[in-house]
C-alpha cells in the first residue's frame, strides 16, 4: 500500500539496516527472531564492527565520516537494490528524521521503516510542528516564529521573558540548543547554536521558547499502524541529562500516575494523529511542578531508550515496528497494554565524568558485561573496537528492571559493579554516583538536576585508594620479575618493557 | 623490594618481599595476587577480602579500575624514588598542559598567551564526536603557549596551551 | 526464631555460599542487591573462579575433589564463623539436600537459607517421603519399599510390572537410577544403581518404581515463609532430559491448563505442609497422557532452573529464599502471583552432541555471551576458565523470554546463535536442532523424546561445510604467510608454528 | 596457492592468489577476510554474505564454530597433499582408536582383544564428571589393543582400545 504522504506498507523479507553501532544489532535481532534476512552497511571504521559481523550480508559505503557514507542516501539506495532489500530501517540518529530519505525509499519502492515522509517533515520542522499539534489541542510552550534575524530574536526575547532556549528548526538529540539565562548572553548563544546547527544538520536556521524551569522531561511512545490505530506505551522519564543529552530514562516515571498517564497518553494520541502518522514514534513533553505538561516536540523514528517501554509492558517495540512497516494490524488496543514493574537505563559513555565530561577515544582492550538477573546489555562494542571520534560516544546501555524502583536501583549498583570495559574511560562513576545518590533515590530531579546540582565529589561511597596501590605495585612487581629474567637489570627501557608486559600476557 | 606509590594524593609505601604477603605503611597483610586470562584483569585476596581489579600501565602510570571507579597510580621503585628526589620533580609537574583528549578541530581559543587564568576557565572549544567540548585550565596561572588556533584540526595528545604557574617558570616548563 | 526441627531464622548482614559455578554468582548477585555481605569458598581448582572475586570475601577449602573441600561440612562452619556469616546458603547439589549440614548450621547459630532439618531428612527419604505425602493425600507412583535385597526387588517387580524404574534412596539429579524394560535386565540394572549411589551418596539402598510411560515430568515452584504461610509459582516443564539430566525448561507448560495448573499446586502446598516446609523448595509431578498427576519427590532447595519461573512471575527468588531466611512474611498472597509470557532455559553443557554426549574437558579460550532483549544468561564460566572431571559439565544457562512461546523460540534461536564459547565442545548444535524441531515447536514430547525419538541427525538446518573449508584454508594461509616471513620455508616444525600462532595473534 | 580440504567427507580445493578473492572448486568469489582481536575469531565476508567463524588449529584439523556449529577441517597445502597421496595415507588413519576424552576411572571394559565388534557398540566405560560415560567403538572391525582395565585411572587422550578394520592391519595400525 502506497500513500500520497509518503507511507508504504507492504511484506518483506530482507531488510537493510542504515545504520551502526548498538542500535544496528538491536534491528538485527529484531529481524532474525522474524526470520527477515538482513543486510548491512559500514563505513571504512567499521569493517569489524558487530552489526557488519552479525548481518546476513554487507557491503561497505565509504570513508568514515558519516558525511561519506552512512549519510549518504543515494549509496544506501543503491545497496539495498543491488542486494534485493525490500525495506530499510534507519535506527536513529543519521537518516532516520530525513524526510527527503523516506521519500525517496518510497520512489525506489523500498518500505521504509517509519511514518511517512509527511510526518517527518512537519515534525522536523519545529515551528510547524508547534503550529500543527496546536491546531490539534495540544498544550505548547511560548515561543518566537523560526526565521527571524538575530535582532529580531533578541527583541522578541524580552515577550517571553528569561530564562529560554535558542533551537535549531532542524535540531534534534540537544544539538544547536542553547539555554540563555540573561539578556546579555543571546546574542553569542544565538551564534553558538546557528554554528552547531549548520555544522550538524545543514541548516542554521533558530528560534526561541520559554524555558520551563523545575521542569521534568516525560516522554511517551506511540505505536501506531497504517490503520487508523495509535496506541501509546507509558511514560518514559528522561529528566536526568547534560547539556541536553539523557543520562539516565526509566519508566514508569515517579511523578505519572494513572490520570495524568491516561491524559498525556491521549494528547500524544491526538498530535500524532494530526500528522496521519504510523508506526513508531514518541511525544516529548515538559512537565512543570504543577504538572502542566507542554509538547516539546515530536521524534519521528525509535528511540535510543525503548528497552525501559518494553521491559514495563513486555512489548518488543522493534518487532512491532517491522510488523506495522509489513502492513499489519497493531496486536494490542489499548486496553491491552500494562504496565508492570520498573525499568531503568543507564546510558554508558566512552567520556571521562572526572574531567568535565570530555569523550575518550581509543581501543576497548576488555569488555565483560554484566549478566544474571534482570539485566540487559544492548551494546555494539567488543574487544579489539576503536572509539573514534567520527561516532557518537555511547558504548552501551546498561538496563535493569525488577518488581519494583528501589529494587531496579539496587540492581543496576551492582551491575555496574560488574561491567569491566578497559581501554577508555567511561561514565560508569557517574551513574554509580548518581544510583547511590539522595535526591535519585527519591527522584527528587528535574532537567537541570545533573548539570546546577550534582558533582562527582558528592560521591560518599567508599574509595579504596590503598588497594589500587596494592594493586599496581603488585602488578608493577610481577612485570619486574619477569623482565629481570630475561633482561639484565640496568636502565629501564620502556619499549622493552611493553614488549615484555605483552609476551607475559601472551603466556598465560 | 619496596615501592613507593601515590594515587590521589594519598602515599603508600609497599613491600614485597614474599608471595604471599605484603606490607603496606608499615602494617603487614596475607595476598594471593592473580593474574587472570583476560586481558589486564587481575584478582588479589588480602587478608581473605576479595578484589578483582583491571590493571594497565599507560605512560607513567598505573590505571587500576576496581568496583566500576578508575585510579591513577604511581609506582616507583626505591631507586627512581631517590633519584627523582634528588632532582626534585613532583609529582605536580606537567600540570599545565592541556592537551586535546581526542582528534577534532579547534573552534574557538578564548585565551592568548599572557592572560592570567583561573583553573576551570574555558580556554579551548574542540568539536569533536559531533559535540563542542570545553577543554579549561587545569590550574590557576599565566597562559605561556598557545600552539593552536581556530579551524585547526589536531591530533589526540597535541599541546594546544601551556600554562604557568608563575611567570618565572615559563623556561623551565618548556625545557621540561 | 529457632524451631524443634531445625528451623532457625533471624537477621544476619553476612553470608557464606557453600556453592560455586554459576549458582554461587546467582546468590552473590542476590546478596548484594539487597546489601548482604558474603563470603565465598573455593578449592584449590577454583582459585581463579568468578564467584571467588565477585564475593567480598574468600576462604580455600581444600584440594580439588568436591569431597575434600565443598562437601565437607566443619570446614564451612569453621569459615562461617571465622569470617562472621551469620547465615548459609547452599545452593544446589552438594550439600543442599544433607539434613545433618542443616542442623550444623543451626546448632551453630548459623542461619540455613533452606528448609528445616527435618523437612530435608523426609524428603530425601524417597521411600519416607511417599508415605508422608501419600498420608497428606498425595497421588503418588505405585513402587516397592526400600532396603529390600537384589532377589526380593526382582519378585516384587512382576506385581508393579514393566517399565520400571531402580532408584537410589538418597538419589537425586538422575544419579542413581536405572529404567528397566525387561525382566532379564534387572538384576544388572540394580547392580549399577547401586554402584552408582554408593560412589555418588554413600549409600546403595535401592528401591522400584513404576515407570509413567508417555509421561512428563513437570514442577511446581513453592515459596514457604516460617509464619506458616505457602504459595506456588506456576509450573515448570522439564520433559526434555537425557538420563534424567534435564535439557530444556519452560514456563509455563504447553498441556497444563488454568484448572490443572490450581490442582497441581494446591496438591504441591499440601505435601510442602506436611512436613512443615520452609523457604524454597520444588513438587516434582509425572503427569500422563490424560493428565493424571503423580508425586515423584521434593526438592528440598534451590532448582537449576529457577529462573523460567522468575521471568514469568516476575518475583526473584533468590531474593525472596534470604527475606524468609531472615525471618520476614512472604510479600505475596497466592491470589498476587500471576503468570505472564513465556521463558525457556537451555542448559549449556561442555559436552559433545555428535559424540554420545561425552563431557568435554579443557580450558575455555573465547566466550562472547548472547545479549538483547529477552535474553538472560547465568554463567560462572569466563576465558582461561578448565572444565575439570571434578565438577559437573554445565557452563551456563541460557534463558530467554517473551510475549509468547513462539517469540521466545525464535528468540532461543538468536541467543544460541550468537553464544561463542571456544576451547571445550558444547551442546549448543543439540539445542539449536531441538529448537527447530517441529516436535519441540508444537509441545510433542515426554521424559523418553530426547533418548528415543530424537537424533542429531535430524537437523535440517542449512549445513556450511564451504564456508567452513575456507575460513580454515584462510586461516591455514595467514598464518603460513607469518611463518614464511619468519622461518625459511621447509620443512614444517609444529612446535614452531604454534608459536607463530600465538605470536599473530599477540601482534593484533 | 592451493589448498586441499576436507570437512564432513566433503572435498574443497581452494586457491588463494589474491587478498581479495578466492577461488573454490573452480568458482571464484570476491573475499574480505578479518581476523578479529578476541582469539580466534574471525570475519568473511563472500560475495557481501557475512560470516563469523572461530578458527583453531588443534591438532591435525582446523576446528571452525559458525552459526553455533564446529567443523573440523582437514587443511593441506599442495606439497603436503601429493606426498599423502604418495604415501597412500587415508584421511581415515587412525579411525579405530578409542582414547580417553576426558580424565576419569575405567567402570568396565565390556571388551577383549579379538572380539569382533560393531561401529556404535560400547567398549569402555568411563567416570568422570560424575557420571558413567560409555564409549563406542568409532567404526566395525575386531579389537586388536586394549590398553587398560578396569579401576585404573586414565588421562586425557589416553589410547584405550584399538580396533583394526580388517586383521591384518594389526601391524600397519600399531607402527604408524
Amino acid at each position: 500500500m502506497k500513500r500520497e504522504d509518503g507511507l508504504l506498507t507492504q511484506k518483506f523479507d530482507k531488510l537493510l539496516i542504515a545504520n551502526r553501532g548498538e542500535i544496528a544489532m538491536r534491528i538485527l535481532r529484531a529481524c532474525h527472531e522474524l526470520g527477515i534476512q538482513t543486510v548491512a552497511v559500514y563505513s571504512d571504521a567499521d569493517r569489524n564492527a558487530p552489526h557488519v559481523r552479525y548481518a546476513n550480508e554487507a557491503y561497505n559505503i565509504g570513508p568514515a565520516p558519516a558525511r561519506e557514507s552512512y549519510l549518504v542516501m543515494d549509496k544506501l539506495i543503491e545497496v539495498a537494490k543491488r542486494s534485493g532489500a525490500q525495506a530499510i530501517h534507519p535506527g536513529y540518529g543519521f537518516l532516520a528524521e530525513r524526510a527527503e530519505f523516506a521519500q525517496k525509499c518510497v520512489d525506489n519502492d523500498i518500505v521504509f521503516v517509519g511514518p511517512p515522509a509527511r510526518a517527518i517533515a512537519i515534525m522536523g520542522d519545529k515551528q510547524e510542528a508547534r503550529q500543527t499539534v496546536k491546531a490539534a489541542g495540544v498544550p505548547i510552550v511560548p515561543g518566537t516564529e523560526p526565521g527571524l534575524n538575530d535582532e529580531e530574536m533578541v527583541a522578541a526575547a524580552d515577550n517571553i521573558g528569561y530564562p529560554l532556549l535558542v533551537k535549531a528548526v532542524a535540531g534534534g538529540g540537544g544539538k544547536g540548543m542553547r539555554p540563555v539565562h540573561r539578556a546579555e548572553d543571546l546574542p553569542d548563544a544565538i551564534a553558538a547554536a546557528r554554528r552547531e546547527a549548520l555544522a550538524a544538520f545543514g541548516d542554521d536556521v533558530v528560534y526561541l521558547e520559554k524555558m520551563i524551569t523545575e521542569a521534568r522531561h516525560i516522554e511517551i511512545q506511540l505505536l501506531a499502524d497504517s490503520h487508523g490505530n495509535t496506541i501509546y506505551l507509558g511514560e518514559r522519564e528522561c529528566s536526568l541529562q547534560r547539556r541536553h543529552q539523557k543520562l539516565i530514562e526509566e519508566s514508569p516515571s515517579f511523578v505519572v500516575d494513572e490520570d495524568l498517564r491516561r491524559r498525556m497518553g491521549e494528547v500524544a494520541v491526538a498530535a500524532a494523529e494530526a500528522v496521519h502518522y504510523a508506526n513508531a514514534g514518541t511525544i516529548e513533553f515538559l512537565v512543570d511542578k504543577d504538572k502542566n505538561f507542554y509538547f516539546l516536540e515530536m521524534n519521528t523514528r525509535l528511540q535510543v531508550e525503548h528497552p525501559v517501554t518494553e521491559l514495563v509492558t513486555g512489548i518488543d517495540i522493534v518487532q512491532e515496528m517491522l510488523r506495522v512497516a509489513r502492513g499489519r494490524k497493531l496486536r494490542f488496543t489499548q486496553e491491552d497494554v500494562t504496565l508492570k514493574g520498573w525499568a531503568i537505563e543507564c546510558r554508558i559513555n566512552a567520556e571521562d565524568p572526572y574531567n568535565n565530561y570530555l569523550p575518550s577515544t581509543g581501543t576497548i582492550t576488555t569488555v565483560r558485561v554484566p549478566t544474571g538477573p534482570g539485566v540487559r546489555v544492548d551494546t555494539g562494542v567488543f574487544p579489539g573496537y576503536e572509539i573514534t571520534p567520527f561516532y557518537d560516544s555511547m558504548i552501551s546501555k546498561l538496563i535493569c528492571y525488577g518488581e519494583t524502583r528501589g529494587e531496579v536501583v539496587l540492581r543496576m549498583r551492582r551491575a555496574l559493579q560488574e561491567y569491566r570495559i578497559m581501554g577508555v574511560k567511561t561514565n560508569i562513576p557517574f551513574h554509580q554516583i548518581m544510583v547511590e545518590s539522595h535526591r535519585f533515590l527519591t527522584g527528587q530531579f528535574d532537567t537541570s538536576f545533573v548539570e546546577t546540582r550534582f558533582s562527582m565529589d558528592e560521591d560518599d561511597g567508599e574509595t579504596h585508594e590503598m588497594e589500587a596501590a596494592i594493586l599496581a605495585a603488585l602488578a608493577a612487581h610481577k612485570q619486574g620479575l619477569h623482565a629481570s629474567q630475561i633482561v639484565a637489570p640496568g636502565e629501564r627501557d620502556t619499549s622493552n618493557w611493553k614488549w615484555l608486559s605483552r609476551w607475559e600476557r601472551l603466556r598465560r | 623490594m619496596k615501592y613507593y606509590t601515590q594515587v590521589n594524593n594519598q602515599d603508600f609505601e609497599i613491600d614485597i618481599d614474599h608471595e604471599d604477603e605484603i606490607t603496606v605503611n608499615g602494617e603487614t597483610y596475607t595476598i594471593d595476587f592473580q593474574t587472570l586470562a583476560e586481558a589486564g584483569l587481575t584478582s588479589l585476596l588480602i587478608n581473605n577480602r576479595s578484589l578483582e581489579g583491571a590493571v594497565e600501565e599507560r605512560g607513567d602510570v598505573w590505571e587500576v579500575l576496581m568496583l566500576g571507579k578508575l585510579y591513577a597510580v604511581k609506582v616507583q621503585d626505591e631507586r627512581s624514588y631517590r633519584l627523582a628526589q634528588a632532582r626534585g620533580v613532583t609529582t605536580e609537574s606537567g600540570g599545565g598542559d592541556v592537551k586535546a583528549p581526542m582528534p577534532g578541530m579547534i573552534i574557538a581559543v578564548p585565551v592568548s598567551v599572557g592572560d592570567v587564568v583561573q583553573k576551570g576557565d574555558k580556554v579551548i572549544i574542540l568539536e569533536s564526536m559531533k559535540m563542542e567540548n570545553e577543554l579549561r585550565a587545569p590550574r590557576d596561572g599565566v597562559v605561556v603557549q598557545v600552539r593552536t588556533e581556530p579551524g585547526a584540526s589536531v591530533e589526540k595528545d597535541q599541546l594546544l596551551v601551556v600554562i604557568s604557574e608563575e611567570k618565572g617558570e615559563i623556561e623551565l616548563e618548556v625545557e621540561e
